[in-house]
């Protein structure tokens, strides 16, 4: 398997599982299948047809849209002539294209509808290169010129095929494992995105280990729902599947993807935490609804859980009496509520792209959800460390994936090596030179530390971690994610590089609060106006404190309590560029964006108007105008655990 | 109702021996009740369903009403005795040769007069006018200021009043006793013929129904065996119904789409 | 909560058309057809065969019968015992005059003739609806049975017009006992179940639906109301038809004309309201429960009355006893039109949605 | 909300298919429509508007025979007749949504969706209640085909719902979704956008759009915003008491002084 390339693992499975289901999509209200020699056969002919059109080994195919089978095709079609996928976020405006579609000199583009057909056609003027587009979906293009079916693109396939019967698989044989396979392009917290260019052989030993890490067989499927640009999504939608040659499952829409999801009944599964966060609020706001009898069920048994469920998971020993309470919970309660959130048939679930708070980890794994945190990056096929089974801690990220070397820097970064490294940023040799050491160790920008024997506790971004004036360590995002744990808070963001003193942005969580409001009887005309009520902030407040406490706790993070803050006005948006794609918070453009009201936190202002320009869904923008207020939080007992330090 | 009003006024005259005069409003005071009782457990939490659950409704409660009157009065038929001779008017035996009882030249009266009675109240009176505007629409009838609890008692009152003297007359006549319901249903054929919301048609519908079964009994029931009057009426609404769904004096509707 | 439906997916059509798409719900049909067809003729008694199960099922043929009428199509009828009076009779004229008659076909004729008699019954219902309709089958009710009486061609010049019904004998196998009689109902009504579901789920039962619904935009989308109405009036007194010869064949033995009366079509709209219109479960429901209450009714009466013996040496006054069915009847009609007008099934189903989403409300 | 103009031009407005010809209607003494003539042409979009009371849904009940005029004669594909019979207007491919939803409540949508295809069934009642052959396999056909009209219209996740339940706006997508199941020629649409937001408007708008580019329909519809209708019809008709005032391409009608007078200048 040391000669596997997607292509040949493909043709591999077409072989030994011809008749087995490769690809589901849910289209016109029943699962449709493709098996394995059916999808070799779809690819085949995409192959042949881009070759037709004039695709050669070494071009970059453009794949805009969501999850759809042809989508995923047409990658495993372009590698198979020696090419390189480039899958771009669907959801990006246009305007974003036209870097990464510049930035890859991308001619061909493999786009999924209308959508996504017209940003392109507006990207297109400043794109020469661009000379094929090939749709998915012909809803409301008929009258397109510029634009061809994939149908069109298939059939000229089969006739290419039909007239040159060696060229595919002369092709397939062409490639090498250290080709570039896809190029995948980071988010971009800071500056412009980068092409992760990445070979072959970094994401089949990547999905390798993953495998056999989690045993995944044939017989597993998956939901695939994430962005297909995202690194997640390719590892395990796309390596993953042709590795182990499991199922992979398409939504009908973004509507559906719960009620897919349901149907389903996915053995593997894969979200950011976000995702496991938004299905916990709804759990609870639902059960809230729930009769008294049901809501004392949930209470009592989740409380069960929450002491026994982890260590039955992990099969530690319990008490027979514990786990008979267990069993009878498993029968009330965990196991029809795994089955409304269609994760009845899990055996392992992966979260990974940001933090996940140590109760909600704690909650998914003591109902029986075996949820396991992954560590890695873009440029490590998503792949560094990994969570065995029975050996899951809620703090820490795990131990080295099979195969990965790693280290801690001077400055307290992350350092890894190994086979599942980029090969280079595309185009950036001074950015592959800045983060890929002379020992060949990949700075992950990540500080971090071990803890109990090679667990892996991932800190903050390297370069965020700063001081306080006072000389103690101030790590942001640390802070933000324990801010963020509460379902209250959606997004938080902290000040105190080279201050007294911590302060925070604080957005809340609409669905959450408002619910919480709704129960109180509070109206509220929207989020600008929920923000800015009195209760809200006694909400918000308890919240950051309960966080203080925590803090104090922790030795050199007891100076980082959270002294003052506020509550933003409007939600922090990626259009406003307030947060990258993947909903990570810009730091730098926040602080200076609003200074204003970092200097009243400083300043010790109570109330501060502010002015801000927001972009509408439509691409139309507005102002929002608002006096906000801004709270105190009590500190705790810093100088007890000065001392005691 | 008819049936609960001719048993109570019996009941309470012969069990406990009351005047005809007591007895009469008591009954009347008990159907009114009844009435609102019906009104507010039963119907108003119909008011926005389907015509057939409401005509269900009021099968359910005529079999409760049934039920629960046999309970208190028992289920024996009684003689309802008014003061009335049942005997042949003799005058006119002798004048004309027509056999008319004295009993239904009585009965024909006082119908006549309650019919023209009610005709007068609907029409002329403001009651009577606040009455039909709520049966047109309730929400409209609300709103110009019409109180529609006053309204469903009086409602009630009338037709309480209405169904003892039926429940009376025919009592007297024939007995009181549980067929009196299925009389309640040849009121159907009588409505349909004459057209809903429509005092003239009723009164046109009854008298038809009234003479064409008699009618039919004896021209048409020798020919097929005789019995016909108990579904003459309701193949003659039907034929009816054929040639003018609306009723003799029903309003014609336009349906709005 | 016993549901467990993740996983359940459907690649085809006909896999998401089939009549239980829950694989938990395919379950409870096979358990309950096993419990009918071989758990009960091993444990029930001939009084469970003869006096509840054999009516209950033939009630619930009846029940479904009125429910395509009424539940899918809309059309109030008053009619039902009327169409069995006209089932039973032909059916026993099928078999008396037609010599080798198959006793299965004499019943399938039977209810063709009496959906031939609710085709003519039906004809107003192109121009009448609701309320009005009532009436027509009224003349129905009155004229079938008044007709089955005057007529004594229909019960072969019997003086009393009461028929017997012949011995029944299908392929040579004789269904005289009580157990053999439960078989042959309870096959035959699971048979018409079925193919009620079968038609309610296809073009003409929405056709049926569309038409109670909303007639104008029925008429608009081509449906024709008169064929499709008509349609529903014949299938559902074919139903009453095979019921009514079931009715004679199975459960009474002889039956007269005034067997048939208003009041049992009373009883059976009543099944209908109960049970839920509109749901074939519902029918079933409907018929078992109206034809148990006053079993239990007068089980109940007669427990109270051995308890006033023993306390007072007094019991209830008969008037009490014989009027309670009606006063309950009248008062658990009025209390489903109020508070589930979508009778027992409705129930039924609530919960199963409850069970399907535990531990959410909804 | 321009995305049309400069798409209509490639669409190819065909021939005559729909004449109306001097239609008057009465209901008792109130005239409704008097003496109005138009035509519609195949593939295009047609639109009728005019105050409250102008007509507008009198004149599409004539067009799909739920009316019958006193005095007028319809053709339709070439077909000359006095009248329209609802069910003959559905069969030949006329079908139309109500201005008050008209819905079939006790139904998913999924079989709302399915009646709309009764016309293409063909099987015998005893095929249907045995669901076997020609019953079955039409169940299975048709149904594909509604699956496609439910992608078309994106109301994927709302297929098993009770149309009841549905807000309005995706109601009144159910009804135009039962309309399209029927595959017609003529589309006749009441009001379509009443009552919606400006997104649910710009969807509507889409999707009226694109079935008359997708499947080349012909539409003819009433539209009270005046915006929607200038924006994606072919040719307006302005009625205004039952009586035609002004008829033509939308730039026509918006510089016809009599239709300024009678409605357009005021309030709209």
């Amino acid at each position: 398997m040391n000669e596997a390339t997607f292509p040949r693992l493909l043709l591999e499975h077409a072989k030994l599982r011809g008749n087995r289901p490769a690809t589901r999509e849910k289209d016109l209200g029943i699962w449709q299948a493709w098996t394995w020699s059916q999808v070799a056969a779809e690819v085949r002919a995409l192959a042949c047809g881009l070759a037709a059109h004039g695709f050669r080994r070494g071009m970059h195919l453009a794949i805009i849209g969501d999850n759809r089978p042809r989508l995923y095709w047409s990658m495993a079609a372009a590698q198979a002539l020696g090419g390189i996928a480039v899958p771009m976020y669907q959801d990006a405006p246009a305007a974003e294209f036209v870097y990464v579609l510049g930035d890859a000199e991308i001619a061909y583009a493999i786009v999924e509808d209308q959508e996504q057909v017209d940003k392109v056609i507006e990207a297109m003027p400043e794109i020469p290169t661009l000379k094929h587009i090939y749709y998915d979906d012909p809803r409301g293009l008929r009258n397109y010129q510029a634009v061809t079916s994939i149908d069109r693109l298939l059939e000229d396939g089969r006739h290419y095929d039909a007239a040159h019967p060696d060229f595919f698989d002369a092709e397939v044989a062409k490639g090498h494992p250290d080709d570039v396979s896809i190029m995948l392009y980071t988010s971009g917290t800071t500056g412009k995105p980068k092409g992760v260019c990445q070979t072959h052989r970094a994401f089949i030993v990547s999905a390798q280990g993953g495998c056999s890490f989690d045993k995944l067989t044939p017989d597993d499927s998956i939901l695939s729902y994430l962005p297909m640009a995202w690194v997640g999504d390719h590892l395990f939608s796309y390596a993953q599947w042709l590795v182990a040659g499991f199922t992979i499952n398409c939504p009908e829409s973004a509507d559906t993807v719960m009620t897919d999801l349901r149907e389903i009944g996915p053995t593997y599964y894969f979200a950011p935490p976000r995702i496991f966060e938004n299905l916990l609020t709804q759990v609870m706001i639902r059960m809230e609804d729930a009769s008294a009898v049901k809501r004392w069920l949930f209470r009592h048994f989740t409380g069960v859980a929450r002491r026994v469920g982890p260590e039955i998971v992990d099969r530690k020993p319990v008490s027979i009496i514990d786990r008979l309470r267990y069993a009878l919970g498993d029968l009330l309660v965990y196991g029809p509520l795994r089955n409304v959130l269609g994760m009845s048939r899990i055996r392992v679930a992966y979260t990974a792209g940001a933090a996940i708070g140590p109760d909600l980890f704690r909650f998914y794994r003591s109902i029986g959800v075996n949820l396991k945190q992954l560590y890695g990056s873009t440029e490590t096929c998503a792949y560094v460390c990994l969570q065995p089974d029975g050996g899951v801690k809620f703090d820490t990220v795990g131990e080295a994936a099979p195969g990965v070397e790693i280290r801690i820097g001077d400055n307290g970064e992350v350092l890894v090596r190994g086979p599942m490294l980029l090969k280079e940023y595309y185009k950036r040799p001074d950015a592959t030179a800045e983060s890929i050491d002379a020992g060949g160790f990949f700075h992950t920008g990540d500080a971090g530390v071990f803890v109990d024997g090679g667990q892996l506790k991932i800190i903050d971004r390297a370069k965020d971690v700063g001081k306080l004036a006072t000389g103690a360590m101030f790590a942001p995002n640390y802070i933000e994610n324990k801010l963020k744990f509460f379902p209250h808070i959606k997004e938080a963001v902290a000040f105190g590089n080279g201050r007294d003193h911590v302060c925070a942005f604080i957005n809340i969580d609409m669905g959450s609060v408002g619910n919480w409001a709704e129960r109180r009887g509070i109206a509220y005309s929207g989020y600008t106006d929920l923000a800015a009520k009195a209760e809200v902030y006694e909400l918000i407040r308890e919240c950051v404190e309960q966080v203080n406490t925590e803090l104090a706790q922790e030795g050199e993070l007891a100076d980082s309590q959270v002294r003052r803050f506020l509550i933003l006005h409007k939600e922090l948006d990626p259009d406003d560029d307030e947060l990258t794609r993947t909903r990570k918070v810009r730091r730098g453009f926040i602080a200076e964006k609003y200074a204003v009201l970092i200097d009243a936190l400083y300043a010790g202002r109570t109330v501060q108007h502010i002015e801000t320009q927001v972009k509408f869904e439509d691409g139309r923008s507005g102002m929002v105008a608002a006096d906000l207020r801004i709270s105190e939080a009590r500190v705790f007992g810093q100088r007890d655990t000065r001392k005691a330090a | 109702m008819v049936f609960f009003a001719a048993l109570t006024f019996v009941g309470l005259q012969q069990e406990s021996g009351l005047s005809l005069w007591l007895a009469l409003p008591i009954t009347l005071a008990a159907m009114v009740v009844l009435g609102l009782l019906i009104e507010r457990i039963v119907l108003r939490p119909l008011v926005n369903q389907p015509q057939i659950s409401l005509f269900m409704a009021t099968i359910g409660l005529s079999f409760l009403i049934e039920g629960v009157t046999q309970m208190i009065w028992g289920a024996s038929p009684r003689g309802l005795e008014l003061g009335i001779e049942d005997q042949p008017f003799d005058w006119l035996m002798d004048r004309a040769g027509l056999n008319v009882s004295q009993f239904d030249l009585f009965a024909a009266v006082v119908s006549g007069a309650l019919v023209a009675a009610l005709a007068i109240f609907f029409q002329r009176t403001r009651i009577g006018r606040a009455l039909r505007a709520v049966a047109d629409d309730h929400q409209a009838a609300l709103s110009i200021g019409i109180p529609l609890q006053y309204i469903w008692a009086i409602v009630w009152a009338v037709a309480g009043f209405v169904a003892l003297v039926a429940g009376l007359m025919w009592g007297a006549r024939n007995g009181v006793q549980y067929a009196l319901t299925f009389t309640a249903l040849k009121a159907l054929p009588v409505l349909i013929l004459g057209g809903f919301e429509s005092i003239p048609g009723a009164i046109v519908g009854g008298l038809i129904v009234g003479a064409s079964e008699k009618l039919a009994e004896v021209y048409i029931g020798p020919h097929v065996g005789g019995g016909i009057e108990g579904w003459f009426p309701y193949v003659l609404a039907l034929l009816f119904l054929l040639v003018r769904p609306e009723g003799l004096f029903g309003e014609k509707r336009i349906d709005r789409v | 909560m016993l549901y467990r439906e993740a996983g359940q997916f459907k690649t085809t059509y006909a896999a998401d058309q089939q009549i239980f798409p829950i694989r938990q719900d395919r379950i409870g049909v096979v358990v309950l057809l096993v419990v009918a067809f071989l758990v009960i003729p091993v444990v029930a008694n001939q009084y469970w065969f003869s006096a509840i199960l054999v009516p209950t099922l033939i009630f619930a043929l009846a029940a479904l019968g009125l429910n395509i009428l009424t539940g899918y199509a809309g059309q109030l009828s008053l009619g039902s015992a009327a169409f069995m009076a006209v089932g039973a009779f032909a059916a026993y004229n099928f078999v008396l005059r037609v010599p080798g008659m198959p006793l299965l076909l004499a019943f399938v004729l039977a209810g063709c003739c009496a959906a031939l008699v609710g085709i003519v019954f039906g004809l107003p219902s192109l121009r009448i609806k609701g309320f009005y309709l009532a009436v027509a089958t009224l003349a129905a009710q009155f004229f079938v049975v008044w007709a089955l009486v005057k007529f004594p061609w229909f019960s072969n010049y019997s003086s009393s017009g009461v028929i017997t019904a012949q011995k029944m004998e299908i392929l040579g196998i004789s269904f005289d006992t009580p157990l053999m009689k439960y078989l042959l109902v309870v096959s035959l009504v699971a048979l018409l179940a079925l193919a009620a579901k079968n038609m309610v789920r296809s073009s003409i039962g929405r056709a049926w639906m569309a038409v109670r619904d909303m007639d104008v935009a029925a008429e608009v989308i081509g449906i024709r109301i008169l064929r499709t109405k008509l349609m529903a009036f014949a299938v559902s007194s074919f139903y009453c038809g095979v019921a009514g010869a079931l009715y004679a064949y199975a459960y009474l033995g002889t039956v007269e004309p005034e067997a048939f009366t208003l009041d049992l079509s009373f009883r059976i709209l009543f099944m209908v309201i109960i049970g839920g219109a509109a749901s074939i479960l519902g029918s079933f429901l409907g018929a078992a429960f109206i034809t148990l209450l006053p079993i239990l009714l007068s089980v109940l009466v007669h427990a109270m009355n051995e308890l006033l013996q023993d306390l007072v040496h007094a019991s209830l006054p008969a008037s009490i006893t014989s009027n309670m069915e009606f006063v309950v009847f009248g008062a658990l009609i009025i209390f489903f039109l109020i508070v589930e007008p979508h009778g027992l099934a409705r129930l039924w189903q609530i919960g199963k949605e409850k069970l399907r989403l535990w531990p959410f409300p909804h | 909300m321009s995305l049309s103009s400069s798409m209509n031009n490639e669409r190819g407005v065909g021939e005559i298919i729909l004449q109306l010809d001097s239609i008057s209607l009465a209901f008792g003494g109130i005239k409704a429509l008097s003496e109005i003539s138009f035509d519609v042409r195949e593939h295009e979009i047609r639109a009728i508007i005019g105050p409250n009371g102008a007509g507008k849904s009198s004149m599409l009940n004539v067009i799909n025979g739920v009316y019958r005029p006193q005095q007028g004669t319809i053709a339709f594909h070439g077909q000359v007749r006095r009248d329209m019979n609802t069910h003959h207007a559905a069969a030949q491919g006329i079908a139309r949504t109500f201005q008050n939803i008209a819905l079939f409540k006790g139904m998913s949508v999924l079989d709302n969706i399915m009646s709309g295809r009764n016309l293409k069934m063909r099987a015998t009642l005893v095929e249907q209640a045995i669901y076997w052959g020609r019953a079955r396999r039409e169940e299975l056909e048709n149904r594909r085909r509604v699956e496609e009209v439910i992608d078309f219209l994106e109301i994927q996740h709302i297929r098993k719902t009770p149309v009841g339940r549905l807000p309005y706006g995706l109601q009144k997508r159910v009804e135009l979704a039962r309309a399209l199941a029927a595959e017609p020629t003529l589309l006749l649409l009441d009001e379509p956008m009443a009552g919606m937001n400006v997104e649910e408007k710009q969807d509507m708008c889409r999707f009226v759009l694109d079935v008359n580019e997708q499947y080349g329909t012909t539409i003819v519809l009433i539209e009270h915003d005046m915006g929607v209708v200038m924006d994606i019809s072919d040719r307006v008709v302005v009625l205004d008491y039952g009586k035609k005032i002004g008829d033509g391409t939308p730039d026509e009608v918006r510089a016809n002084q009599t239709v300024i007078d009678a409605y357009l200048g005021v309030a709209h």
